[in-house]
C-alpha cells in the first residue's frame, strides 16, 4: 500500500507543478516550488522504502536542510536587488508585484 | 522482459514532469520564472536519479540544484536582465530552429532503435567494465560504495581532470568578473545599511532559523564527506553543501560579514590547495615506484605478491583525494558566488 | 511472561506495519488535498494556507508512518531528523514568501472573489 | 509492441528533452535563457547515461553487508551493512501485502546474488554535474561582461551594436 502513498505524493507534485507553471504572480511560483521541494523529500523517503535501501534518506535529509536557501535567495533578489547587504537592512521597497 | 513495477510507474510520472517543465520553459518570458522552473527540473531529475538507483548522482544533483545553481542564476540576473525581450521574428527565423530540431530529433529517435532495452543487465554498457568494477572493488579497493571506489581509485586520473576543470572554471569566473572584494569595497556605501524602518525588514524568523541551520549544514557536509565510503556522498557533494552553507550565511548576514568569516583569499587558496593535494597524492605514489594515483604505493612500495586485506593505502589515498576534491569544489563555488555577489548591481530600472 | 512476549510478537508486528501504512497513506491523501487547494484557491495568501499547513501535517504523518515501517533503527533517527528540519525550514520559507509578497504590496483579495486576479508577473 | 515501448520510452523522453534544450538555444535571443536551454540539453545527456546504467531488479551500487573481503577493521562499515540488511529485511517482512512493489527487495531475496546497477555511468555523471554548474557560471560571467559592454544580453541588440560600431569605424577610416 506504500505505493498508493507514493502515487498520492506524485499526484500532488503534479498539481504543484501546474501552479508553478501557471503563476500568476511570482510569489505563487515561489510557494509552489518550495512546496514541491517538501514533496520531493517525502517521495525520496518513500522510494527508499519501495526499493528496500535506506541510503536515499541522506538525500531527503539534504533537501530538508537546504531547500529553503533558494527561497531566501529569491527574497533577497526581489526585496533588496542585491546579494551584498544583510537581511536586516532596509529594502528597496514595494515597486515589485 | 516485463518489469512493470512501482519504480517504472514513478519513472514514467517523473519523466513526464520533466517534459512538461522543459516545454513550459520554452514559452516563458520572465527569466525569474525560468530560473524557478529550472529549480523544479533539478528536483524532479534528482528524484528520478534515486528511482534509477543512482543515489550518488541524485545527491550531487540535490546539492547543486537546491542551492547553488539558483543562487548563481539569480546573482547573474541581478547583473544582467530580468526579462526576455520578445523580438518579432520573421517566418524563417521562427520555423528554422523548429525544423532543425525536428529533423535532429527524428534522426536520434531512428538511432535509438539500436539502443539496448531499458534495464537490460546484459547490454554492452552493463557487461564488461561496470560489472568488473562491482566484482573487483571488494578485493582490490575496499569501500562498500562502489561509486566512490571507481571515482577516486579506478578512475582517479579522470576525477583529477574534473577537479582541475572546476578549478579552471573558478579562475575563469574570477578573471571575467573579478574577485568580489574590490567591487565590494567600491560599493561600501551600499553595504553600510541604514536602520531598519519597517517591522517587515527585521526578518527575525529568517535570521534565527538560519543561524541554527548554517552550522548544521556545514556539519552535514562533513558527514557526507567522511561517510562517502559507506553510503552515498563524497568530496563533490560535500564541497557543494559546504558552499551552500557559506552562501546562506552571505544571503542572511551580508556579504562583507561572510567575507570576514570565510575570506575570499582563503577560498582562492583552498581551491588551489585541493588540486595540489590531489596531485600530491599521485606524485607520492610515483615516488614510491607505483603509477600516478595508484594508492597501493601510498605509504611504501608493497612487496611483490603481497596482499593487504585492509587496503590501508587505498583507504587513505581515497580519503586524501576526496579531501582535495572537497577543498577545490567548496572553495571554487565560494569564489564564484563572491564574484557574482560582490560585483555592484547596475541593473537599470527599465530592465527590472 | 513468555506468553506476553509471544502475544506481542504475534500482534505488535502486524499492527506496526498496518499503522505505519495507514499513517503514510493518510499523509499522502492530506498532501494531495493541500495541492488541490493550492491549485484552486483564488489568491496567493489563501494558497499559502493550503500549501504550508497541509504540508507540515502531511509530512509529519508520512514520516511517522515510514518510521513505524522502518522499526527501531538508524533509519528512524534519520526520519526524525528530516521531520525536524522540515518543521524548521518549511514554515520559514512560507514566512519568507509571505513577507516578500506583503512588503512588495501584493494585496489579498478581500470580500467575494469574482473572476481571476489581475496581478501577474507578466510571464 | 508494448514491451518495445516499455523498453525504449526512456530514450525517447531523453531525446525530446534534448531537442527542447536545443530549441531553446536556437530560438531564444536571450543569453541567460540560452544557458538554461543548454543546461536542459546537458541534463538530458545525464538522463541517457543513467538510463543505460540501470539494471532491471538491481539496486544502488553500494554493497549490502559491507563486502570488505573479510576485513573487519571498520566499525562504521559494519553498522552500515547491518542497517542496509535490516531495511531489506524490514521491507521483505511485509512485502506480501504489497504485491510486486519491491522489485529490488525481491531481487535481493530470490536471486542467487544481489544485482547492482552499473556504477560507471554514475561516476561519470556525478562529476559532470559539478563541472556543469562550474561551466554554467563561466557562461553567466561572460553574459555579465557582455551586458556591461553592450548594455544588453539580447542577441539581436548585441549584433546591432556590433554592426553600427563596425560601420562607424569604416566611415572613420
Amino acid at each position: 500500500m506504500l505505493i498508493a502513498a507514493a502515487v498520492a505524493v506524485v499526484v500532488s507534485m503534479a498539481l504543484m507543478l501546474a501552479r508553478a507553471i501557471m503563476g500568476p504572480t511570482l510569489y505563487d511560483r515561489v510557494l509552489a516550488v518550495n512546496s514541491f521541494g517538501t514533496k520531493t523529500v517525502l517521495l525520496m523517503g518513500l522510494l527508499g522504502f519501495l526499493t528496500g535501501r535506506p541510503d536515499f534518506l541522506d538525500i531527503a535529509l539534504l533537501y530538508a536542510l537546504i531547500n529553503f536557501v533558494a527561497t531566501i535567495a529569491i527574497l533577497k533578489f526581489f526585496r533588496y536587488r542585491s546579494f551584498q547587504i544583510p537581511l536586516s537592512g532596509r529594502g528597496v521597497g514595494g515597486s515589485d508585484g | 522482459m516485463n518489469f512493470v513495477s512501482s519504480i517504472v510507474l514513478v519513472d514514467i510520472a517523473l519523466l513526464a514532469m520533466l517534459g512538461v517543465v522543459a516545454v513550459a520553459i520554452i514559452r516563458l518570458k520572465s527569466l525569474f520564472a525560468i530560473v524557478m522552473l529550472s529549480g523544479v527540473y533539478s528536483l524532479v531529475s534528482a528524484t528520478w536519479f534515486v528511482a534509477m538507483d543512482a543515489v550518488d548522482v541524485a545527491f550531487t544533483e540535490a546539492a547543486v540544484g537546491a542551492g547553488i545553481s539558483t543562487a548563481l542564476m539569480l546573482g547573474a540576473m541581478l547583473l544582467t536582465a530580468r526579462r526576455v525581450k520578445t523580438p518579432d521574428k520573421a517566418g524563417a527565423r521562427r520555423w528554422g530552429p523548429f525544423l532543425a530540431v525536428f529533423a535532429t530529433g527524428g534522426l536520434l529517435i531512428f538511432a535509438s532503435t539500436d539502443l539496448p532495452a531499458f534495464g537490460d543487465p546484459n547490454s554492452p554498457a552493463n557487461s564488461y567494465v561496470g560489472k568488473d568494477y562491482i566484482e573487483r572493488t571488494p578485493s582490490e579497493v575496499g569501500p562498500p560504495n562502489i561509486v566512490t571506489a571507481v571515482l577516486a581509485s579506478y578512475r582517479g586520473f579522470d576525477t583529477f581532470g574534473e577537479t582541475v576543470v572546476i578549478f579552471a572554471a573558478g579562475v575563469a569566473v574570477a578573471l571575467l568578473i573579478g574577485f568580489g572584494e574590490r567591487a565590494l569595497a567600491f560599493s561600501g556605501q551600499r553595504s553600510v545599511t541604514p536602520e531598519p524602518v519597517s517591522p517587515d525588514d527585521h526578518h527575525m524568523v529568517l535570521r534565527v532559523v538560519s543561524k541554527l541551520l548554517i552550522p548544521l549544514i556545514a556539519l552535514y557536509a562533513f558527514y557526507v564527506q567522511f561517510h562517502g565510503d559507506y553510503g552515498p556522498g563524497g568530496g563533490f557533494q560535500a564541497g557543494v553543501i559546504f558552499a551552500v552553507a557559506v552562501i546562506l550565511n552571505a544571503l542572511i548576514f551580508g556579504l562583507s560579514e561572510t567575507m570576514d568569516a570565510v575570506p575570499a583569499g582563503a577560498a582562492r587558496a583552498g581551491a588551489a590547495f585541493g588540486v595540489l593535494l590531489y596531485g600530491g597524492v599521485g606524485v607520492v605514489n610515483l615516488l614510491n615506484g607505483g603509477a600516478f594515483l595508484d594508492y597501493d604505493y601510498l605509504f611504501e612500495t608493497p612487496a611483490p605478491g603481497s596482499y593487504d586485506p585492509h587496503h590501508w593505502g587505498q583507504h587513505f589515498g581515497i580519503l586524501l583525494v576526496e579531501l582535495g576534491v572537497l577543498a577545490t569544489v567548496a572553495s571554487t563555488m565560494i569564489v564564484i558566488f563572491y564574484a557574482f555577489a560582490g560585483r555592484a548591481p547596475e541593473i537599470r530600472d527599465e530592465d527590472w | 511472561m513468555a506468553d506476553i512476549a509471544a502475544f506481542f510478537a504475534h500482534w505488535a508486528e502486524p499492527l506496526r506495519v498496518w499503522l505505519g501504512t495507514a499513517l503514510a497513506l493518510a499523509g499522502g491523501v492530506l498532501v494531495t488535498i493541500g495541492a488541490v487547494g493550492v491549485l484552486r484557491f483564488p489568491d496567493f495568501y489563501t494558497r499559502l494556507h493550503a500549501a504550508s499547513v497541509t504540508d507540515t501535517m502531511g509530512a509529519t504523518l508520512l514520516l511517522l508512518g515510514m518510521a513505524l515501517l522502518a522499526g527501531w533503527s538508524l533509519v528512524t533517527f534519520k526520519l526524525a531528523l528530516i521531520w525536524m528540519f522540515l518543521f524548521l525550514t518549511s514554515p520559514t520559507a512560507s514566512h519568507a514568501a509571505a513577507n516578500a509578497a506583503h512588503t512588495a504590496g501584493l494585496e489579498p483579495i478581500v470580500g467575494r472573489w469574482r473572476g481571476d486576479d489581475k496581478s501577474e508577473d507578466g510571464a | 509492441m508494448p514491451d518495445y515501448v516499455l523498453s525504449h520510452y526512456n530514450y525517447w523522453v531523453v531525446i525530446v528533452l534534448m531537442m527542447v534544450g536545443l530549441y531553446i538555444v536556437f530560438e531564444s535571443g536571450n543569453l541567460i535563457k540560452r544557458l538554461v536551454g543548454l543546461s536542459i540539453f546537458q541534463t538530458s545527456v545525464f538522463l541517457l547515461y543513467i538510463s543505460l546504467g540501470k539494471v532491471a531488479g538491481g539496486t544502488a551500487p553500494i554493497l549490502i553487508g559491507g563486502g570488505h573481503g573479510g576485513d573487519k577493521s571498520h566499525g562504521g562499515d559494519e553498522s552500515h551493512g547491518a542497517e542496509g540488511a535490516h531495511a531489506v529485511e524490514a521491507v521483505d517482512a511485509h512485502a506480501g501485502g504489497h504485491g510486486g512493489a519491491h522489485d529490488a527487495a525481491h531481487g535481493a531475496e530470490h536471486a542467487a546474488e544481489i544485482l547492482y546497477s552499473n556504477p560507471l555511468p554514475h561516476v561519470l555523471i556525478l562529476t559532470a554535474i559539478v563541472v556543469g554548474v562550474a561551466t554554467l557560471s563561466v557562461g553567466l560571467a561572460i553574459s555579465v561582461r557582455i551586458r556591461e559592454a553592450y548594455g544588453s544580453v539580447e542577441n539581436d541588440e548585441i549584433r546591432a551594436a556590433d554592426i553600427s560600431l563596425g560601420e562607424a569605424e569604416e566611415t572613420a577610416a
